[in-house]
C-alpha cells in the first residue's frame, strides 16, 4: 500500500525492478480482459525466480512466465488455453511423464473461481476465511488442505471456507487512469478490485493517463482508488494478446498459434526469445507487429452515453 | 429450398441440446457447443431465456459467436456487466441460475463429472483445465445439462477425480444430502451426447431417452463403460427441422469452427 | 424473484397492494440518496399493519411509517435525522416514558452499519452468516443475541458474524430502468444491490423510464438486472425530501422541518394527514409543492462524459 | 486587517482538531464539527489529506459543507464513489483509514463511548442513534480521534452502554487483546472538547494536555465524572491564527451553521 501522493508514473521495467521480488506470490489478474501481458514479459526478461504465480484463469501469460523458468508454484481455479484447449508448457511442468531432465514438478494449489474470488475477497476484506458454498461432495478439499468447512454459528450446519490470499504484488491492466493511480474499468472487471485491495503492492498499467478531471467527473467509474497504487504504467497494446474493451480485440488467432508453439519447448523457447528477451519493452512488440495489425483488431464504436451527476455548491 | 446436408453429429447434439432449454429463463453459457446450442434455443424453443456468462454478464446478447468465454462481444450490448464476486456470489450461489451447462472429460453413471485430472491427482497422466466455475455451478444452478461426446474413456465406472457432484452415489442419498447441507440445484436432469440423449431414473442413474438419427443402440452401448439401462422402447431423436439446421449453418456457425 | 419478461411498470399504488402485505419485512433502502419516500407514502394510505422494517438508517420515511403506526419492529444500525438530530416519532415508541396511552414500544434489533451491509450481503449470497470485524469488546453483542462468534477454520481465532437478512419485499430509488426493471444509478450505492438481491420480492421505484438500449449502452451501470425485479415504477421527484444525484438535491429545510414537527405528535398526525392521506399519489405531493420549489432544488449539469465499449462483431 | 472576533469555543474545537491531524493521510469524515476541522486541516497542515465518508466516497472534495454524511456534494468531483460494502469491507476493515472521528453522548476515562442509550438498554431513558459505523471505525481505523463537548453527563465514570471500544479497562489489556483478535486499529490517540485537548497516557487513561484559552483547570476538572490526571505543567492550547478563524468563518462555514 502506497501512501504518497503525487505522479506515481513508472516505465514498466523500473515497475517491475521495484514491485517484483525472487520468491514473490504475484497476481497478474484480468478474467480473459485485461491480462497485462507487458507485466509478465517484462518479469520474464528481468529473470525473475521461485515466483508463485495467483490467477484464477493462468491463461498464455502464465504458461509463458512457467516456460521461462519464473515460477515455482500456480495458485489458480482454470488452467487452460479458453477456447482452445491446453497451457502445454504448464501441463510438461505438472504431468511427471512429461518432465524434462533437470525440471522439477510445479507446486499446484487449485481452488474453483469463486473459491479464487473469495480467497481474493478474504484478503481484501482483512477476513481470516471467507465462506461459501462450493466444494460439497467435490474431490477438491481432499487435494487442497486449506478449503477446510466452517460451522454457522446460526445452528444450520456446515459450510465450506477458503483463506486470505494476500499476493506481495498484483498488477492489473485497465482501460485508463490518472498519475496518482486513480484507475477506471469497464467491460469485464473479474477481481481486478479484489485482487489489488488484497495484494501488498499494486502496479496498474493502463492504456491512457488522464487528467484527474476525467476521472473525477465519473467517480462511480473508479475500481482501485490510488491510494492503494504504488506504479502507474502507460503501457498502449500492454494486453495484447488479450484485449481492452472498447481498444481492441482478443487477438483469438494468436490464442490459437500459442496452442501450436507451446505443444514444442524448443518453438516456445525460439518464441521467447523473439518476442520477449530480444526486445526491450512493450513498445518494441507493438512495432514489431506493426500498426496495421493492431488496427484490425481495433472494434467500431459503441458509446456509453453520458449521465449528469449535478454539481451542487 | 435448396438441398441441405444431413445433420453432422455436432449438429445432432447441438439441436438436442438447444430443445432440452425450451421454456427456460436463465441459462449459466458455456463456450463452443453449450453456446451454439443456447442461442438456438434463443431463436427457437426459448426466446426469453437470458444469457449469463461466468466472466460476468448478465443478459447478454453476442453479436459473434465468442471463442473464449469472455469474448468482448458478450458485453457490449449486454444488460449487466459485474464483477466476478457478483456473478458467482449474487446470481449463481445466489440461486438465479435455472440451467448450468457443463462437460468434462469423465462423467459415471450418476452424472459426477472429472475436469481435474486423468490419473493420479499428485502425478496425473493428463492435467485437465480443473474445476473453474463447474464445481459451483453443479452445487448452485438449480438444473444441469450436460454435453458431451461420449466413449468408454470419457463414460465411465469411475472417476479419477470427482470436480463436480451430480447425483453422487444415487438419488436418494444424493437429495437428502443436497436438502440438509442447503445446496440449490437438484443436479443433472440431461445428457446429450453424439449418439443419444439421456436422462436420469428415480435413482439417480443415466437412462438412455432416445438414440439420435444414424446411431444405434448397441454402438450407444458399446461406447459406455457401465451396463446402461435402456428402457423398453427407445425412440429415435427427432431429427432436427430444416430451420434448425439452417440457423446453425448460416446464423450461428457460419465458418464450421465449432459445429 | 419475478421470472416473467415484458413491461413490469405499474403505478406506485398497484406496486404496493401486490407486493407489501400486513406483517411484511420491508427494506426501503437508500444511504441518505435515494430513499423511496414516494413508496413510504403509499404504504401509509395503504395503512399497512405490523411491519417490520428494516433499514441501515431508518431516516425520516420509518419515522413517518412508524408515527402512521405501519410498524411493529425496526431492525436498523442508525436511528436519527442525519445532520439534525433524533427521529422524534420513533423515540415515542422505543422510550417508556415517552409512550403515549395504548401504544406499545416498537421491538428493535439493531447492528452496525457493516453489520446491516453484511446481514444483505449473506442474504444476497445465500449465505447462512456473514463474517466480520466488528463487535469486539462492544455491548451490542449483549444485546443482540443474533450478533454471535464463529471460529476460524484456519486456527486464527474467532471473528463475529451476523445472520443473513432476506426481507419479503425490497424497495429501492434510482435514477431509471428500462420496463423490465434493468435498474442504473450512480452516486451513492448504499446497499440497494444487496438488499434487492437479498429480498423475495423488488420494488424499482425511477425518476426515468428510458429505452432498454440506454441501458444496454452502458452495461457497467447497472446495479439490480430485471431479472429479480417485480414492479418497476415511474416515479419522478418520487425519492423526496431524499435526493437523486444529477436530478434534485437533498431538501435539507425539509429534513430540519420535520425535527419541530415529529416532536409533537398532534403535529406529525397533521402533517401525515396533509402530506399523505389527502393525497392520492406522489404527483398530487410534487404538484402541491409547485414547480418552483423543485426547481430551486436542482442542480446544474455535471456531465459524467463517455466511454467506449466498442462493436464487436 | 479588519479586526477578528475573539475565537469561540466550538471554533478552538475545530482548530485544535484540525491541527491534531497534522500530516496524516486517509481520514473517515464525520458530519458537522469533524468535517469543518477534517476541511481546515486540508487547508492548512494535512493539504494531501483523502476525506473518506462512511457514505462510500473516497477522496471527497465536497463544493460546499454537507448537512449529512451523504450530500450529494460529497459525490460529485470525488476520486471513487462505492457501495458501503466496498466502503466498510475494503476500505475500513481493510486497514485503509487511518483516521477515524468519534463522536458520543458519553465518553470514560478510557475513551469507550455510547451513542446507544442513555438508562437500561431495554427500556432507555433517551434512546441514542446507536453505532452507524462507530463500532467498526473504533475497531479497524489505525487511530481514533474525539471531538465531544465535555460535561458531567458526557464525561463519566461509567458508560450506560459501551458501542465502541476504546482502551477498554486500561492500555496494556487492551493492545494484548487488539493484538490477538486482529483489530485493525490502536483506539482513540486524542479528545478535543469546547475545553481542552486530551491525550492517553502508558496506561491508556485519558491526560490532560492542553487548556483551551479562556477555560480554567477547575473548569475542566468540574465538568468530567472522574478524577482526571493532570499533569505537571499543562500548557494553554495554542490560540486559533488569524488565517484559521478567516477559513472557518469566510470559506467553511460562513452562515455560522456548524460552528
Amino acid at each position: 500500500m502506497s501512501g504518497a501522493t503525487g505522479s506515481k508514473l513508472r516505465s514498466m521495467r523500473d515497475a517491475i525492478a521495484a514491485h517484483v521480488h525472487d520468491g514473490d506470490t504475484v497476481a497478474i489478474e484480468g478474467f480473459t480482459h485485461c491480462i497485462s501481458f507487458a507485466a509478465g514479459h517484462e518479469i520474464i526478461r528481468q529473470k525473475r525466480r521461485n515466483l508463485t504465480l495467483a490467477r484464477m484463469t493462468p491463461d498464455l501469460v502464465y504458461d509463458q512466465m512457467v516456460a521461462a523458468g519464473c515460477a515455482k508454484k500456480l495458485i489458480f481455479s482454470w488452467l487452460g488455453n479458453p477456447g482452445v484447449g491446453s497451457l502445454h508448457a504448464i501441463r510438461r511442468r505438472t504431468e511427471p511423464a512429461a518432465l524434462a531432465a533437470g525440471e522439477t514438478l510445479l507446486e499446484v494449489e487449485e481452488y474453483s473461481h469463486h473459491g479464487m474470488v473469495g480467497r481474493y475477497v478474504a484478503g481484501a476484506h482483512r477476513l481470516p476465511f471467507y465462506p461459501l458454498r462450493s466444494y460439497s461432495e467435490s474431490d477438491l478439499p481432499n487435494v487442497n488442505p486449506l478449503i477446510r468447512q466452517v460451522e454457522s454459528p446460526y445452528g444450520d450446519g456446515k459450510i465450506w471456507a477458503v483463506p486470505p490470499l494476500n499476493p506481495d504484488v498484483a498488477i492489473i491492466h485497465a482501460q485508463r487512469a490518472d498519475e496518482e493511480g486513480n484507475v477506471q474499468m469497464w467491460g469485464l472487471l473479474g477481481c481486478q478490485k479484489e485482487a489489488a485491495f488484497a495484494a501488498k503492492r499494486v502496479i496498474a498499467v493502463v492504456e491512457k493517463i488522464v487528467p484527474t478531471s476525467v476521472v473525477r467527473a465519473d467517480p462511480n467509474r473508479t475500481i482501485i482508488p490510488g491510494l492503494i497504487v504504488d506504479a502507474v504504467v502507460h503501457e498502449p497494446y500492454g494486453a495484447h494478446p488479450s484485449y481492452v474493451q472498447g481498444g481492441y480485440d482478443r487477438d483469438n488467432a494468436f490464442y490459437r498459434e500459442w496452442d501450436a508453439i507451446s505443444r514444442d519447448a524448443a518453438a516456445t523457447d525460439a518464441w521467447l526469445k523473439e518476442w520477449v528477451y530480444d526486445l526491450p519493452d512493450r513498445a518494441a512488440y507493438v512495432a514489431k507487429f506493426g500498426a496495421a495489425y493492431f488496427k484490425n483488431l481495433t472494434p467500431t464504436s459503441a458509446p456509453s452515453g453520458a449521465v449528469d451527476y449535478g454539481d451542487y455548491r | 429450398m435448396s438441398e441441405q446436408k444431413p445433420a453432422s453429429r455436432n449438429e445432432l447434439m447441438v439441436v438436442a441440446a438447444a430443445r432440452a432449454l425450451k421454456g427456460k429463463r436463465v441459462c449459466f453459457v458455456g463456450v463452443g457447443l453449450p453456446n451454439i446450442a443456447v442461442n438456438l434455443a434463443k431463436r427457437t424453443v426459448a426466446p426469453q431465456m437470458e444469457l449469463v456468462y461466468e466472466a460476468g454478464v448478465f443478459g447478454a446478447s453476442p453479436a459473434r459467436l465468442p471463442l473464449s468465454i469472455g469474448d468482448p462481444t458478450i458485453v457490449t450490448g449486454s444488460t449487466a456487466t459485474v464483477s466476478m464476486h457478483d456473478l458467482f456470489g449474487l446470481y449463481l450461489q445466489g440461486g438465479r441460475i435455472d440451467v448450468g451447462f457443463l462437460g468434462g472429460a469423465q462423467i459415471d453413471k450418476y452424472g459426477n463429472l472429472n475436469t481435474t485430472v486423468i490419473g493420479d491427482y499428485t502425478a496425473p497422466k493428463t492435467r485437465l483445465p480443473g474445476s473453474g466455475g463447474a464445481c459451483e455451478i453443479a452445487i448452485n444452478a438449480k438444473e444441469i445439462m450436460v454435453i458431451m461426446r461420449q466413449s468408454t474413456r470419457s463414460f465411465v465406472q469411475k472417476l479419477d477425480f470427482r470436480t463436480s457432484p451430480g447425483h453422487l452415489g444415487g438419488a436418494a442419498a444424493s437429495a437428502t444430502l443436497r436438502k440438509e447441507q442447503g445446496w440449490g440445484g437438484n443436479g443433472p436432469s440431461v445428457v446429450v451426447t453424439d449418439l443419444a440423449v439421456y436422462g436420469f431414473n428415480s435413482d439417480g442413474e443415466m437412462e438412455l431417452r432416445s438414440i439420435h438419427p444414424g446411431a444405434t443402440l448397441d454402438e450407444v452401448k458399446g461406447s459406455i463403460g457401465w451396463e446402461l439401462r435402456v428402457p423398453a422402447n427407445v425412440p429415435e431423436t427427432p431429427a432436427p427441422t430444416t430451420e434448425e439446421l439452417r440457423l446453425i449453418r448460416e446464423e450461428l456457425d457460419p465458418t464450421g469452427a465449432y459445429v
